[in-house]
């Protein structure tokens, strides 16, 4: 095993890493760019190195001085989290020639994996279905126009290194094709460096359902079971469940679709954690949708359910040990959620809420595990992520899971900056949501529909709630301009001086 | 205290007192009430009233408003002591001079327009970034920007005039 | 299933059943002393209600005033917790002739096991073997001396109605036989207001093992393995795992065990959650101790390896429902184990430390769970047990647990009270501990043992911890006079006031 | 800042400055460190250190001793500065008055002796009882019980001094 890992990524993930580290007895190095030298990933390692200022092409994104960092303190092998670096082959390659071992797949498979047009044909090659499309980016419009109107409308055009929805439009009818290729072609330009772009059939309101796979240097592999992943907003997950309802219903799926996951894997000569995600259909067809070569940022479901420890399992068959486990000893147990709590303010169009954060209180006791990025006092940066913290459940059934996740997001507090906290209790109290009845669109539904609860009887929880409020306005206007941080405070005082009009 | 409170829009008179944890408060024409509060964490209170316990969290969002959780709701709170001023009403005005305020802290990373032009009502004027999104602030009305203090490169704060348009 | 339950206990036990509430649905009552009016089982209640001053007798051990609060807030059921009310047959009779359930046993189990010489008598018929002894309580002295001789020394003399090691007291040889048995007896009245005193042999440096069981009202019972608590200070339980490691290396103890648990609850008619504790020898025979008829203060370790929720099964059971498992249906999955967090200073002979939490950091993350009744800013009141939370943790080895412990100990932060967090990173780095042997004069000969850690190389921690030191002084000389509550400023002041002469 | 430190009873000169982050400190005869150091939450220290990550724990003990927890060692520090007093000295005479403070806070719960007792070494005293469990203070000498400020039912702070034997 590894005497000691550099961990080259920052937030939630990085701390996640360092405690995994940490239980193995591993020596753990942290970087750090200039704004995160009092981060919670720096104060968890036990020796940090700073790389840079705070843009990420300056410190997280730096090829160079990542691998500098790892040098200078003698890091044997690099954990490079999900982002940033993580999915760039470049980065995998540069640590090979270094001759510091890349805690994830191999250069090549990274690299046949980051282009979907080829990770199309890989899966194709591996036997998984594909939602009908092209294999190759669109070279010729007209010819283009004939495919689109051969696999039948709608169709997406979809950017071929993209992700994230960058690059991504719908087009219903042939009249908008030329428009739509311009406009996803130029946003994937700007966003990838690479305007390729190819189509596939749209699959209306699909659910999307990933199978977490592992592989070993040995060849071995084995699927992990799926992870459901429906309820995005903006084509970023909010939402990921395990199993997924569809597959409680339809327990046959999960061997299906774990094969094809590994079927796949296996074509792109995979080793480590890897993820396979697949659009599924009305009908409970699948479709390959692309492989994410890299630790998922919903892992924790699985290992939840399945009992597995995913990053010690990285650093087990990165240091070159087999899997421990053959697929017929894998078996799940329960059911796992989590809410990825983001720093955004669902009051004002969910934008980012960067800022110091004043008060913090968090959920415990049975069932809950946390996976923070931040502490109490920690200025949350504005040049990174959103994401602060992954607040994972588990419970005997989907049933308690959910009731067990709105009795902790009863419990979570934060002030300072905004979360979407209340908005996840919002939708776990949905009927919907606890049908299972999931999709890609399920938010855009839910917005619709959703209305305010009815007053209770008497008013007593508005006459109490304005009490509450009468005391905290009476404390703000006491304290007078408080001593917060730059940010918060002087929006705070912004905030206080426009209502006092 | 008499105030009065705007609650989710709808206003009306509210009246406390507070002796230790000891509270006296009554909202509209409802029957007075008595219960106990505490702080017990800083925007976390603890209030008891007729057998009920309430966790009752609250934080304050832009323009002054608190955003009370209780129970399963989520309410919008506009705290009005008239005595300090006439406070809570929106400016509603739509001649004169606009601001243009950060709809979130972030850094300017493109001005559109200078001072002196005349824009268009939804014309893009300046971008903020903030965690990886760009949010592109537009001119409220046509007009004239008379007053820019964006300049690239620059950390706003959410709720800061960025630029004014007449 | 119960539409409204009050939680008659305080702390984290209180706290735990609360959240257990909530996840099912059922609305919650708590009771408060006034010392407790802003405690956290108070803050996580639907409702609360006052039963007296501080002192147990006056509150939370009143019988009246506790069935009064059900009646007034119209509770169909009780839940005692453990401690306080749970063990008391009189309150389990006066809830079922005021037509409340108490979440439990039946009276007439709590009472057949309230004895020991009683619950010895019941184990020996459901055919469990029990430390040699006497039956019933000693009446006559020369006849008990002869009993004494007969079982051979050394022997205990142990309390009737006895727990927590009252009562209790070793003999060696005989000429000591007769100062040990006024002192147990009367110490047992003190503590008990009742004398009696029986004998056994006794077993030297055993294991403490328990076994959960649990049965329905229908006369199903299981059991859902063990629990190792050789882990103790002054008779109370610190440290708790499951599996024991005893178990680990001879598997067969566990079925055996359990079926010696479960013939014992048969033969006093149980129902609802209780433990039956054992005692085993070098040579893995293993002796009934007694039957605690309550949920046990460590039953989240059994939790985590079952996959079940004792309480949520306790309130099912209790409402009529069928026990939904059969005993082959129980199975186990890894290692779990569990730290008691004690306000108490280890480096001031383990006094109790109540006062007010003026910081408090807590460990997050894989495979941690922490059941707390505290909060930041809460005064842990001095009137009660000094058991401010437990950490439990869960890994797929007991190796991967222990380090995970470790980690989460790391976390841990604590100020303005003293806890013994940084005793149990002593103990679990025990090299004798980490190979599992165990027994009940484990941290006895830890203290004899245990040596100050080697200076690291250069000095640079010392430096480090000084220059924290320096600095925190300087700020407290700052500060001044803190503005925190009574009995730790006060403390703190005067620490300070004695320091600077 | 020139110091004096104990550390588990081993008394050193101590050196530091701090600007911002950075500090500049020595100990005893050791060489000059730099590195940086953030109180990142009260008590909590996140120290930078030749490429070492430290993250220091800082608890006050009684009599003024500091408690430090820094990796898997727990010291217990005493910082002495030689400008303020001659301090940190533990008295140590065993003539004259001698104070009996409280081992820790609690109520009183019983008192068994009174002013003007001749009290022998040993000798219970005082009973304070905290969490169910009870201490017995007792005369830390033979001597005249000349002082006695705990009456039963009293509640104390740790340290407190409750009686003194002459």
């Amino acid at each position: 095993m590894f005497g000691k890992v550099l961990v080259a990524n920052r937030g939630e993930i990085a701390v996640r890493i360092l405690r995994g580290l940490r239980e193995m007895g591993i020596r753990s190095a942290a970087v750090y760019s200039d704004v995160d030298r009092a981060a919670l990933h720096v104060r968890m390692a036990d020796e940090a190195i700073a790389i840079g200022p705070a843009p990420s092409r300056d410190s997280y994104l730096n090829i160079d001085r990542i691998l500098d960092a790892a040098a200078a303190c003698g890091a044997e092998a690099i954990h490079p989290g999900y982002g940033f670096l993580s999915e760039n082959a470049e980065f995998a390659a540069a640590c090979e020639s270094r001759r510091v071992v890349f805690i994830g797949p191999s250069a090549a498979a990274i690299r046949a994996m980051g282009s979907k047009t080829q990770g199309r044909r890989l899966a194709k090659a591996g036997g998984a279905p594909t939602v009908p499309g092209t294999e190759s980016p669109i070279v010729d419009l007209e010819q283009a126009r004939r495919t689109a109107g051969a696999i039948g409308y709608p169709i997406l055009l979809k950017a071929a290194a993209g992700g994230g929805g960058k690059g991504m439009r719908r087009v219903n009818r042939e009249e908008e094709f030329e428009a739509a290729f311009r406009d996803a072609s130029s946003e994937a330009e700007r966003a990838f460096q690479d305007g390729a772009v190819y189509i596939e059939k749209l699959v209306e309101n699909p659910r999307h359902i990933e199978i977490q796979v592992f592989g070993d240097q040995q060849g071995n592999l084995v699927h992990l079971g799926e992870r459901e992943c429906s309820i995005q907003r903006r084509h970023q997950k909010v939402i990921e469940e395990s199993p997924s309802p569809l597959v409680t219903l339809h327990p046959e799926l999960r061997q299906r679709m774990g094969e094809a996951a590994v079927a796949v894997a296996r074509a792109a000569g995979y080793s480590n954690a890897g993820t396979v995600e697949f659009l599924v259909d009305g009908d409970r067809n699948f479709y390959f949708l692309e492989m994410n070569t890299r630790l998922q940022v919903e892992h924790p479901i699985t290992e939840l359910v399945t009992g597995l420890d995913l990053v010690h399992l990285q650093l087990r068959v990165a240091a070159g040990e087999k899997l421990p486990m053959r697929q017929e000893e894998v078996c799940w147990r329960g059911s796992a959620m989590e809410c990825r709590i983001y720093a955004e303010d669902p009051d004002n169009h969910f934008f980012p809420s960067p800022g110091r954060i004043t008060q913090l209180s968090r959920p415990f006791g049975p069932g809950v595990r946390l996976d923070s990025g931040v502490y109490p006092g920690w200025v949350v940066p504005m040049d990174y992520d959103p994401l602060l913290a992954k607040l994972i459940v588990w419970g005997g059934t989907r049933d308690t899971t959910i009731r067990r996740m709105m009795r902790a997001l009863d419990e979570y507090f934060v002030a300072g900056i905004k979360t979407n906290v209340g908005f996840f209790r919002q939708l776990l109290d949905d009927s919907e949501f606890r049908l299972g009845h999931l999709h890609t669109g399920f938010i855009e539904q839910f917005f619709a529909r959703r209305q305010k609860p009815e007053p209770s009887g008497g008013g007593a929880e508005e006459a109490v709630a304005a009490l509450a409020a009468a005391h905290f306005s009476a404390k703000l206007k006491l304290d007078g301009v408080r001593p917060a941080a730059a940010p918060s405070s002087r929006w705070l005082l912004d905030g206080r001086a426009e209502g006092a009009r | 205290m008499k105030l009065r409170v705007s609650i989710d829009g709808d206003m009306s008179p509210f009246e406390w007192t507070q002796q230790g944890d000891q509270v006296r408060f009554r909202l509209g024409g409802n029957e007075e009430r008595f219960g106990s509060m505490i702080e017990v964490e800083p925007g976390i209170y603890s209030v008891l009233l007729e057998g009920h316990s309430y966790e009752v969290k609250v934080v304050p969002g832009a323009h002054g408003v608190l955003y009370v959780d209780i129970g399963a709701r989520h309410l919008a709170i506009d705290v009005i002591d008239p005595r300090r001023c006439s406070g809570g009403v929106r400016r509603s005005r739509r001649d004169g001079p606009e601001n243009l305020a950060a709809p979130m802290p972030g850094r300017v990373v493109r001005v559109l327009a200078a001072v002196g032009d005349d824009v268009r009502a939804g014309e893009g004027l300046i971008v903020v970034e903030a965690m990886k999104m760009q949010n592109e602030m537009k001119s409220p009305k046509d007009g004239k920007l008379i007053q820019l203090s964006a300049r690239e490169g620059d950390t706003v704060a959410a709720g800061q005039v960025l630029a004014v348009v007449e």
